[in-house]
């Protein structure tokens, strides 16, 4: 599984992108269990659900399984244009 | 077309380009962002651009294809740039071709809502003293 | 700005002119009409625009000035052609410049709304068989 | 009295503008008599209020007096834009 940060979240982890292998999270509610474990910073913004998680690039906001080849994606809210 | 880039573009040749192949366009609506000098309170020096590139593209056509679909366009254009951009660079151009006006404004601003909420770009401005995302 | 004018304009080069004198733009809405080859179940072959020029610059400034105090506009620019104009060619040009990006949408509308109900402009189509004042 | 007409009422009245001396209308309703009885053609378009009158370059709704030196207009609904 691959994991990308992007924006203030990627200052916190201090990476772009992670990448795990058989000990991946199995949906999105184990990947915060994961994050808030691996980078204590951001377990504030998790509780507060300010985050918004992508899979395979797509927004997301039930709570799927998620498989060995997903790309996930975690980011703060977007502020383009 | 999306188009993601770092370089600026010129709105007439943008327009000119997808104009030229369809004589039955009566209405061009046209929205460009620009980087202003003061946000938030505080001066900006430049902007860096942030984007999840796929996603970016996967979710603009997304929304292009809704606006396209919702008001009977002829055609549309997306552009957003990248990178570091400076006070009066363009960051976004967004242009929908009708039949008719009406269409063409409601689309504009229906692309420019969505594009604000969900596609992904992220902007750290730079202040004089220190930076902050956004 | 105001400028009734027989000839072409470049969306780019008049955007840039007005653009060039604030920083403080952050939002530019954009509406550009162009000659259509099909209207009202007849092919279009051109344009005859005839305008009554002092009145429509003094109409166009009145509307202008309006949405520039409505819409708290940083400037405006229109530009309407006359003359014989063809398929594909432009006629009018409607940018609003403002901080945010609400307003330069609702003041673009405003200013093509009003410009169509009282600006002094009529249009004479041609056809491959005849002609109509619209 | 300056009176100028455009677009098709222009094709009915055969010219762009007229000038009156002392003989001119003294408000819109007068002007609307003279027209009727100058361009006959022009009466089903007056009786059915489509003629737009414009006085020194402003639309008037109203029937204000007019004066020799001013410039009337004499139009069809626009249809610029």
């Amino acid at each position: 599984m691959k994991i990308k940060y992007f924006a203030w979240i990627k200052d916190i982890t201090k990476k772009d992108v992670e990448i795990l292998n058989s000990n991946y999270p199995k949906n999105i509610e184990e990947l915060k269990k994961y994050l808030t474990l691996m980078y204590p910073s951001l377990e504030k913004h998790i509780s507060k659900d300010i985050l918004r998680y992508a899979i395979n690039m797509e927004y997301n906001s039930k709570n799927p399984s998620l498989q060995e080849n997903d790309e996930i994606a975690v980011f703060p809210p977007v502020s383009g244009g | 077309m999306i188009k993601i880039q770092k370089k600026d573009f010129n709105v007439e040749n943008e327009i000119k380009t997808i104009k030229d192949k369809y004589s039955s366009i009566g209405a061009v609506n046209v929205f460009i962002g620009f980087v202003r000098d003061y946000n938030d309170k505080r001066d900006v020096k430049f902007l860096e651009l942030e984007v999840y590139e796929q996603m970016a593209i996967k979710e603009l056509s997304k929304i292009q294809q809704r606006a396209i679909k919702k008001f009977k366009l002829i055609d549309s254009l997306i552009i957003h740039r990248y990178g570091k951009l400076y006070v009066n660079d363009k960051i976004v151009l967004v242009v929908c071709f009708s039949v008719n006006r009406k269409n063409s404004f409601e689309a504009t601003k229906f692309i420019m809502d969505y594009l604000k909420k969900d596609a992904p770009f992220w902007k750290k401005e730079t202040y004089d003293f220190g930076s902050n995302w956004i």
